[in-house]
């Protein structure tokens, strides 16, 4: 499961910075989710993540370290407010400089042939 | 213990619930009373920021667990010398760019007063926390401000280096989330200095992981610090953004530099057992490299903010070159440099606009606004004009354009000049009187003494182009609400400069605290909560 | 507390089957998205696994959980009730789209076979 | 009771939902499920939502068992097809079917009916020539199809809402 | 006999994870956009259905709440592309 | 000697000093004397139309920064007066900067000297460095230290650097001609008796600490000895009166460091009195020809003639001041030129240079005194002047009475110089230089020494040249040979070179304000972060293969992996489907989190998904059409090489957060803080779900600062779009719209809509039910977040998405006309509602955001959790509604761009309340 993890996380990377090397907004607008994607599942693998661990506590509480890790989770929820924050705003600003500039060329213009 | 102890958290707890409250007043109709808001609430800032300097020049660390958990666990901001000083930097320009910014331009979009609120408790917050994603959390407000506040007044230009700066911040901001995550997965904590006690124990095979997450790390603070080759955006961002902005903005560089210094003497310090010194020579030859590039695109800059955008890239290539040698000497010459390049840079960012706005009649600053939307124009031409023009007022800006550059350029007779020489004693003198000057030494020699050469160069240049070469000029119509902001930049400066005894000890005393991390750690992890948990507990 | 190994053998069969049922029927819908040739016959595929196969699932969990929690657990019913009455909505929409989409291309006799 | 209950059966099912959720038939849950049911039926009203009038409920549970029945039956009829079992040929196609019913409830309870058979596929609904075009996955006799909608299910709408 | 019904819970989501496949085919191979939607509405009721199965074998009754949130916001997405294809835009 | 001394900054060695000996004194005298002098003088020839106040001021504030360097007892500070010496010259020059000449030649000054300045400044902290003070005492006593040490030469040329630049010494010289463009008074004060000599000033104040090494023989003197050459030589040509003075001030300055450089004691008392007469007869000779510039409106020696007859006065100060400079018997300049022949003779290293010394400074003189007699007889003898601008009288008598008093005083000590500057001269002298003082005498007639003789050859040499090169100066303009080289030249070259053009260009190497490489970068360098501890340390990855394999999860990724690169080369063309495959890519996502045992995580990025999809779907609408790979674009071997390389850099940035995430989850990870909140979640933090007491409670200040992330950004949204302006091309409405609504316009039974309505009526009233449905389901999420997966994040959002469900079923004007959301209102409302509960804690003396808890017993509900916590989620709750509505309504209103402003029936988001709102 871990290496299947990894791949997945691998793979969102790759497709995300292959996105945000590209010339168009839209395409840079998506590699940011697949990036933000990446992150999220690193993070949660960061706390060494299992299938199956016990998420509420019990009453008897046992071992604490059979629960899932929640800092990372809380972490991850923290960062996805933030990713959808900040994707919606870039999503305004790139609708702002296509109307501005009329393309939607990251640089604000089309490149030079 | 409380009362006083609870100032600590109000650098972030006034601007919240001052923004808060501007956005339940009517943004449009209710204007005088939301800039009023702004104004009191940043005043007041500096006023509680000025306390908690006092507060923490007694050399006793204030260590404020919120919510009253105990120190790694919950989220604690640690006041010491260096974040009351950075606070009281911070908040005084701002208390100068708010000011500045009710003249007009906080009439060229909305909601800039909340925005702005939100900014200082981002860097507020930033400043306080010493927990690694509460930093997060902090640097992803300031920026999410910084955002808002830099389209503020939209137009193509501004949308244009809006959309390059949010896209590389993004991306950063994924890295430090990447970066902090990783050395959670390493050493199980976030605790700042948690994080301190534990890098030195932590397994051989794992310190691989460990230094890789906090290189991750140091790219996403090093691009918000402007590190070189990192900076690219930042000189186009800052020439675009309105005045008031871009002034606020100088200090926004130096959150990353404030938590490099930080963190790399924190955590990378002598006591970091065999991970001690990780990444200074970077730091050293990337600070340097930065203030070469800065120095060129002050030489290479035909507009006066992007002139101004470079400066920002030496100051702080200057400060991250000067922590990367790791001396306390030097660290204290750096934060004095840091304090006084800001303090220049932003009433610098301020005046830019006062004086171009003369040089060519009619193409107001603002036209960049007009450009974009024709009639709707929001900003009240006329109103703006009503302002009585101050009398002498080329003068006036003059005085005020030289002291900037003079500042910048670290020259007499204002703080730049003492901060360089500050910086350089101590490079050119590490500890022992016999030794020989290190190769870091004359590497900042050269570059700083060059810069400084290349800014004077590039300043006069500017400063000639504007004042006298224009025959056609008007004089301006500045209003004393915008000439007093710079004004009282440039007072503090000279103050620094007659104070400059006063001033040094304090930053002395901070970077032998920096210096010796040890005490940060105990400080902060032996603190005892307050009596009874919580309030009422089950 | 935790997991199956405590149901009773005639639960844990009759989740086991109920299970396994609502998983072939959702397949044999979303194979339907393979084999139909058309999209008008294609969007008539996934409609299996919002009826039986939800039906068999959230049965299984109901009486995985009744047993289990020794008490009514119900909410399942929800999620039934929630696809019966959401399916219309997309699929409808959907299908007015592809309509359009077909006539304006028609109309058009441009043959591009890919569009978005 | 229109004022404060405007939509009784939303408000019921609202309730229905809330207890369903929190798995509880608790008093507490009761009075807070019945305040949310409240709120919730009020704010249809703000959405101007047209109000209706159900009957026989007796009617309502025979054609929700008709309805059981023909799902399961097409989805064995859909599985067949999908694997091309029994017939290799089939055509599928658009049928219009003229509607008396005009409640939008009742339409919007046909569209739910025929679009979560499988097979079946509520296309649209033209209000002023009350004709609904379905789309039929194995279509043999269009008659037929008319017939069904129209007595099976039609019917037993009119019957509960009008 | 809860032997059993773990493999039988493993073939099942098996099948479901494979039937988020063909979904995922649709979405992939197209070949017009409203088979592309229509392969993400089942890729999203399926994955429903998986998290309901992964409820069962984990014996945890905490996984319901993320079963019902797709059910529920996933057709709004459905909905909101179908939306997008019929008349240019989401919101008129 | 007097000393002052007051604390500055003393952890820095730098002190305060004021240091009054014998030779600042003497200085001090200078400075000021001449200093009062020039200010009368400047009273009377300054117009009345100059804004005199800026000139006195400026004018003070140089005296006072001279002064600084004269009495400064500490070197830093010496740099520091230095620089502002630079600083107010700089402003002196340009004061009337309409004139181009003016600025260039204050430019030219102010980035020479400044620069020397700063070379200076990088001496002194050599110095410092050697010395271990910046005290001049220290350092003056430490010459040994000093020039043993192995930083002597680097210190010494930087020094030098900064002294021969303020002097105009070669090859820095030419600032000075150019800087004749400023006032007379400008000229007579800073460029003869005081910047000027603030170098030559330095280099005697530290002789006696760097001199006497063969470093500063050969680098103090041989640039004394050519500019004293060139100086002179130059000097002849000038047909500007101010230009020939400043030459002869080069050269007489180059004299004065000469002299210096010789490296004796003698040598330097010389200097010391050289100083001081040529202060006094050039400040003198610059009045006088201010005086003729005033009174004739014209500088120019050819146009000048015969001035003898209409300013007598004038003339003869002139003439005796001339004198001085050529060194005439019994005035003043004779006495030190004396000396400075006499120290040439003697004899230094022996070096071929130093044997030919005597011959060639008395070559240099004979220019001296020419030009010496060209300036009185080309001005004053000769026929009457024709076509001047004025004409020319004598001047009132107090602007004339400085030059008087000056030349008084070339005569006075011309002729009595025992009784008048010996006593001066040797107090200057013996506090340079102490003990080494030697023998030396003030007298005219030593008798007839070899200096003498130099004199005398000097004297007839000089009319002899000037009678030669008279014809050649009526006619040509600059000296021959020399004429090609011009410093001015070389200067702006240099500058326009170095400062502007190479810095352009390297700026265009070294920096991009393109996007695509910034990111690359970006990339690469945090690849390299993390790349080389990993390579130095190894990456602890054994067994990339271990671990428990899940067979549906792989199935499932097997999906995820597909769905995200087909985003990726899907995003280019077909926006939708990349849309679709991100939607896709986001569900597996969620699944996972399921499967890592972390529900919370799923619930929330499903329902953010949802919105997400719905928030670029609005975005799509204004995209620009993008139609199929154009084959131009896929050509091209540099695209395929740019795509080779991104390709690289992201299979690159992949793996290696794949292999970072693998290596930690197959390690052992350390004891985490987290142990702390699972064992007091429940006990301390009142709730059984871990991760939302740790987002309310452990860490609820994250949560704090997170959604007031949300609320700023959905400020800016808002902020940017109420100004927004589409392209031209994507205003008018989508086209399907187009075409269904011709449709239904060509059909007269028909009505504008009805197609769309056909189709989606009834799926619209069924999304009107959903929506207390789905306010229900948030209620329900939001109050049960403490024990279960929840809270008031995702119940926001899921709130949020009821509104936007009524938006999407029936268009932004019919929502608005019944549904007034207020969203601005929420979010404030929620900041106050989770900032406030947070305060109300330190009301009662806890820290901020401490939570209360406790479960109360209410009749009838039964037990209600009441933590402070829940309080606070409400805030978020409130927070999150409002800013996602904004957001995605701010988006949605773009649509109605078209028809120009916004009816009035559409409620304004802002919060102003149109009519007070329902919801
Ligand atoms: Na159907
Ligand atoms: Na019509």
């Amino acid at each position: 499961m871990e290496l299947v993890l990894a791949i997945g996380i691998g793979t969102l990377a790759a497709s995300g910075v292959w996105l945000i090397l590209r010339p168009r907004t839209f395409q840079v607008i998506i590699g940011l989710s697949l990036l933000s994607y990446a992150v999220n599942l690193f993070i949660v693998a960061m706390g060494r993540a299992r299938t199956g661990a016990p998420v509420l506590i019990a009453k008897e509480i046992g071992d604490p370290s059979k629960y899932a890790d929640p800092l990372p989770q809380a972490l991850v929820l923290t960062a996805i407010v933030i990713s959808f924050a900040t994707t919606a705003l870039f999503l305004v600003v790139l609708l702002a400089s296509r109307g501005l500039a009329r393309t939607d060329h990251v640089d604000g213009q089309e490149p030079e042939a | 213990m409380s009362g006083i102890a609870d100032l600590v958290i109000a650098p972030v707890l006034l601007p919240l619930l001052a923004g808060a409250g501007m956005l339940l007043l009517n943004g449009e109709r209710q204007r005088a009373v939301v800039a009023g808001l702004n104004v009191a609430a940043t005043l007041a800032l500096v006023c509680i920021a000025a306390v908690l300097l006092a507060m923490s020049d007694t050399g006793t660390r204030e260590v404020y667990r919120l919510g009253n958990w105990p120190a790694p666990f919950g989220i604690v901001l640690v006041l010491d010398r260096l974040s009351a000083l950075m606070l009281l930097l911070t908040n005084v320009l701002a208390l100068a760019s708010v000011v500045f910014s009710l003249a007009r331009w906080h009439r060229a979009g909305a909601h800039f007063h909340s925005l702005f609120q939100y900014l200082l408790m981002g860097l507020n917050g930033a400043f306080l926390t010493g927990d690694l994603f509460n930093l997060f959390v902090f640097f992803e407000l300031l920026l999410a401000a910084s955002y808002g506040l830099l389209l503020h007044g939209s137009g193509l230009t501004r949308v244009k280096a809006g959309l390059h700066y949010i896209v590389v911040n993004l991306a950063a901001s994924l890295l430090f989330l990447v970066g902090v995550s990783l050395i959670y997965g390493v050493t199980g904590t976030l605790n700042m200095a948690d994080l301190a006690a534990r890098v030195p124990t932590v397994a051989p095979e794992s310190r691989g992981l460990l230094e890789a997450g906090a290189g991750v790390l140091a790219v996403a603070f090093l691009l918000k610090a402007g590190m070189w080759p990192l900076s690219f955006w930042l000189p186009t961002a800052y020439a675009a953004a309105s005045p008031p902005v871009a002034s606020i903005f100088a200090i926004m560089t130096k959150v990353g530099v404030y938590i490099v210094l930080r963190l790399s003497l924190l955590l990378f310090g002598e006591g970091a057992g065999a991970s001690a010194g990780f990444g200074s020579d970077w730091l050293l030859w990337g600070g340097l490299a930065t203030i070469v590039f800065g120095t060129i695109g002050t030489l290479a800059s035909q507009d006066t903010a992007r002139l101004g955008g470079f400066s920002v890239l030496v100051s702080s290539g200057t400060v991250l070159a000067a922590t990367g040698i790791g001396q306390a000497g030097v660290t204290s010459g750096a934060l004095f440099y840091l304090v006084s390049s800001t303090l220049g840079i932003g009433a610098f960012f301020l005046l830019v606009e006062l004086i171009e706005r003369g040089r060519e009649p009619g193409a107001d600053v603002i036209a960049v606004t007009r450009e974009a939307y024709g009639d709707e124009d929001e900003v009240d031409e006329a109103e703006g004009d009503v302002g009585i023009a101050i009398v002498a007022t080329m003068g006036l800006l003059g005085v005020a354009f030289i002291g900037c550059a003079v500042v910048i350029a670290g020259l007499p007779p204002l703080s730049g000049f003492i901060a360089k020489f500050a910086l350089l004693a101590a490079a050119l003198n590490p500890g022992d009187r016999s030794g020989a000057v290190p190769g870091s030494g004359w590497a900042l020699l050269v570059v700083l003494i060059l810069s400084g050469f290349a800014t004077l160069v590039a300043m006069s240049r500017a400063g000639l182009r504007i004042f006298w070469a224009s025959p056609d000029r008007t004089v301006p119509r500045v209003r004393a609400i915008e000439m007093g902001p710079v004004m009282f930049l440039l007072m503090i400066c000279v103050a620094q400069t007659i104070l400059a005894g006063p001033v040094i000890r304090f930053m002395q005393a901070t970077a032998q605290s920096l210096h010796a991390p040890a005490g940060y750690v105990s400080d902060v992890l032996q603190t005892g909560a307050r009596s009874g948990r919580h309030l009422e507990g089950k | 507390m935790n997991g199956i190994e405590h149901l009773p053998p005639w639960a844990a069969a009759l989740t086991a089957i109920l299970v396994l049922l609502g998983a072939s029927v959702t397949l044999v819908g979303s194979l339907g998205l393979l084999r139909l040739g058309s999209f008008y016959e294609r969007v008539h595929a996934p409609t299996l696994g919002t009826t039986l196969g939800t039906v068999f699932i959230a049965s299984a969990s109901m009486v995985c959980f009744s047993v289990l929690e020794s008490r009514p657990v119900l909410h399942e019913i929800l999620i039934m009730a929630l696809g019966l009455v959401t399916t219309p909505i997309a699929l409808t929409v959907l299908v007015g789209a592809a309509r359009f989409r077909d006539t304006a291309e028609r109309r058009a006799q441009v043959g591009e076979a890919e569009d978005g | 009771m229109t004022r404060l209950l405007p939509f009784p059966i939303v408000s019921f099912c609202l309730l229905a939902l809330w207890l369903l959720l929190n798995q509880a038939v608790t008093v507490g849950h009761i009075l807070l499920g019945c305040l949310l049911a409240l709120a919730g039926g009020w704010l249809l009203t703000v959405l101007e939502l047209p109000s209706t009038r159900l009957r026989r409920p007796g009617v309502m549970l025979r054609l929700l068992g008709l309805v059981a029945i023909d799902i399961v039956r097409s989805n064995l009829a859909v599985g067949r097809i999908v694997f091309g079992f029994g017939r290799q040929e089939w055509t599928s196609g658009f049928v219009n079917i003229p509607l008396d019913m005009r409640n939008p409830y009742g339409l919007g309870a046909l569209a739910c009916i025929i679009t979560s058979t499988p097979g079946t596929l509520w296309v649209k609904f033209d209000a002023q020539k009350g004709s609904l075009m379905i789309h039929v996955l194995d279509l043999v006799d269009e008659g037929e199809w008319i017939r069904m909608i129209k007595g099976r299910y039609e019917r037993h709408l009119l019957e509960i809402f009008e | 006999m809860s032997q059993l019904l773990s493999y039988s819970l493993l073939a099942a989501q098996l099948l479901l994870g494979l039937a988020i496949g063909c979904g995922a085919f649709r979405i992939l191979a197209g070949p017009r956009a409203q088979d592309r939607v229509l392969g993400f509405d089942t890729v999203s009721v399926n994955a429903m259905l998986l998290l309901l199965t992964f409820g069962i074998r984990s014996g945890e009754a905490l996984y319901f709440e993320a079963a019902l949130a797709v059910a529920l916001f996933g057709f709004v997405g459905t909905v909101a592309f179908a939306k997008f294809l019929l008349r240019g835009e989401v919101i008129e | 000697m007097i000393s002052w001394r007051t604390e500055w900054v003393v952890e820095l060695g730098l002190d305060f000093i004021l240091r009054l000996d014998g030779f600042a004194w003497a200085f001090a005298m200078l400075v000021t004397g001449i200093g009062f002098l020039v200010v009368l003088y400047a009273r009377y020839y300054m117009s009345p139309s100059d804004p005199v106040p800026r000139f006195f001021s400026l004018l003070l504030a140089f005296m006072g920064a001279m002064l600084g360097i004269v009495l400064s007892g500490n070197l830093l500070q010496l740099v520091f007066f230095w620089e502002l010496t630079s600083l107010f010259s700089f402003l002196l020059i340009s004061y009337w900067h309409h004139n181009s000449a003016a600025r260039d030649g204050a430019r030219m000054a102010l980035v020479i000297t400044s620069s020397g300045g700063l070379c200076l400044f990088a001496g002194v902290l050599l110095i410092g460095h050697i010395v271990g003070s910046y005290d001049l005492d220290e350092v003056l006593a430490s010459g040994e230290a000093i020039r043993s040490h192995a930083l002597y030469v680097p210190a010494l040329v930087l020094i030098l650097l900064g002294a021969l630049t303020k002097s105009a010494q070669f090859p820095f010289h030419f600032w000075l001609p150019h800087a004749m463009a400023a006032p007379t008074p400008v000229s007579a004060y800073l460029h003869s008796a005081t910047m000027v000599k603030a170098g030559v000033f330095l280099l005697v104040r530290l002789w006696p600490a760097l001199g006497g090494t063969n470093e500063w023989l050969w680098l103090v003197g041989s640039a004394g000895l050519i500019t004293f050459l060139l100086g002179a030589f130059l000097a002849v040509f000038q047909q500007d009166l101010k230009g020939l003075l400043a030459y002869s001030t080069i050269s007489h300055l180059g004299l004065i460091t000469l002299l210096t450089g010789l490296d004796t004691p003698f040598g330097q008392i010389a200097a010391i009195f050289h100083i001081m007469n040529h202060a006094t007869f050039k400040a003198s000779l610059f009045m006088a020809a201010g005086i003729i510039d005033h009174e004739t409106g014209t500088r120019d020696i050819r146009r000048l003639s015969g001035l003898w007859a209409f300013m007598p006065i004038t003339a003869t100060l002139a003439m005796v001041a001339a004198g001085s400079m050529a060194g005439v018997p019994l005035l003043n300049g004779f006495l030190s030129k004396e000396m400075f022949f006499a120290e040439t003779i003697e004899m230094h290293d022996n070096s071929l240079v130093d044997r030919a010394l005597p011959y060639i400074v008395t070559a240099a003189s004979t220019f001296t005194v020419a030009y010496s007699l060209r300036f009185i007889r080309d001005v004053f003898f000769g026929p009457a002047p024709v076509g001047l601008p004025r004409t020319p009288h004598e001047p009132p008598l107090l602007m004339r009475l400085p030059a008087e008093l000056l030349v008084l005083a070339c005569v006075v000590v011309g002729i009595a110089p025992g009784i008048t500057v010996a006593p001066l001269l040797d107090t200057a002298a013996g506090a340079v230089l102490g003990s080494k003082m030697p023998e030396y005498s003030l007298s005219i007639w030593h008798g007839f020494t070899p200096e003498f003789l130099m004199s005398i050859l000097a004297m007839t040499g000089g009319v002899g040249v000037y009678v030669i090169l008279r014809p050649y100066l009526l006619v040509n303009e600059g000296p021959p040979l020399l004429n090609r080289f011009n410093g001015k030249q070389v200067f702006d070259w240099l500058m326009v070179t170095l400062s502007w053009r190479l810095a352009r260009w390297l700026e265009s190497i070294l920096e991009t304000r393109r996007l695509q490489p910034q990111l690359r970068i970006l990339a690469g360098v945090a690849c390299v972060a993390a790349l080389l501890p990993l390579y130095s340390r190894g990456i602890p990855l054994d067994d990339p293969f271990g671990g428990k394999f899940d067979l549906p999860f792989a199935v499932l990724w097997a999906v995820g992996c597909a769905c995200a690169i087909g985003a990726a080369v899907q995003a280019k063309f077909h926006r939708v489907v990349a849309l679709i495959l991100l939607g896709t890519a986001g569900l597996v996502t969620c699944v996972s989190f399921v499967w890592l045992s972390a529900p919370d995580v799923a619930l929330t990025q499903i329902v953010v998904e949802s919105v997400t999809t719905v928030l670029l779907l609005l975005g799509l609408r204004w995209l620009p059409k993008r139609v199929g790979p154009a084959g131009s674009d896929e050509a091209g071997r540099r695209i395929r090489w740019h795509r080779i390389r991104d390709f690289s850099i992201a299979l690159f940035v992949g793996v290696g957060l794949a292999a970072l995430a693998l290596a930690v989850m197959q390690h052992p990870g350390t004891e985490s803080i987290s142990r702390y909140f699972v064992e007091n979640a429940y006990t301390k933090g009142g709730g059984t779900n871990v991760v939302n007491v740790i987002l309310v409670d452990f860490r609820g200040f994250d949560t704090l600062g997170e959604i007031t992330v949300l609320a700023v950004v959905a400020l800016t949204v808002y902020a940017l779009l109420r100004r927004f302006r589409p392209a031209p091309e994507s205003i008018p409405v989508p086209e399907q719209q187009h075409a269904q609504d011709s449709h239904d316009e060509a059909h007269p039974d028909r009505q504008k809509g009805d197609t769309a309505k056909e189709t989606t009526e009834t799926a619209a009233l069924i999304m009107a039910l959903l929506f207390p449905v789905i306010g229900v389901v948030a209620i329900f999420l939001l109050l049960r977040g403490h024990d279960l997966p929840g809270g008031g994040f995702v119940a926001g959002v899921a709130m949020a998405t009821a509104f936007i469900l009524q938006y999407m079923a029936r268009g932004t004007i019919w929502v608005e006309a019944r549904l007034h959301v207020l969203p601005v209102r929420w979010m404030g409302v929620g900041l106050l509602l989770a900032g406030c509960t947070g305060a109300a804690a330190c009301v009662v003396g806890y820290p901020f955001l401490t939570s209360y808890f406790a479960y109360a017993e209410l009749p009838l509900v039964g037990r209600i959790p009441t933590a402070s916590a829940f309080l606070f989620d409400i805030g978020v709750f409130s927070l999150v509604v409002g800013a996602t509505v904004l957001m995605l309504i701010a988006i949605a209103h773009q649509s109605l761009r078209r028809y120009g402003k916004p009816p009035q029936t559409v409620s304004p988001l802002a919060g102003e309340p149109a009519k007070e709102g329902l919801v």
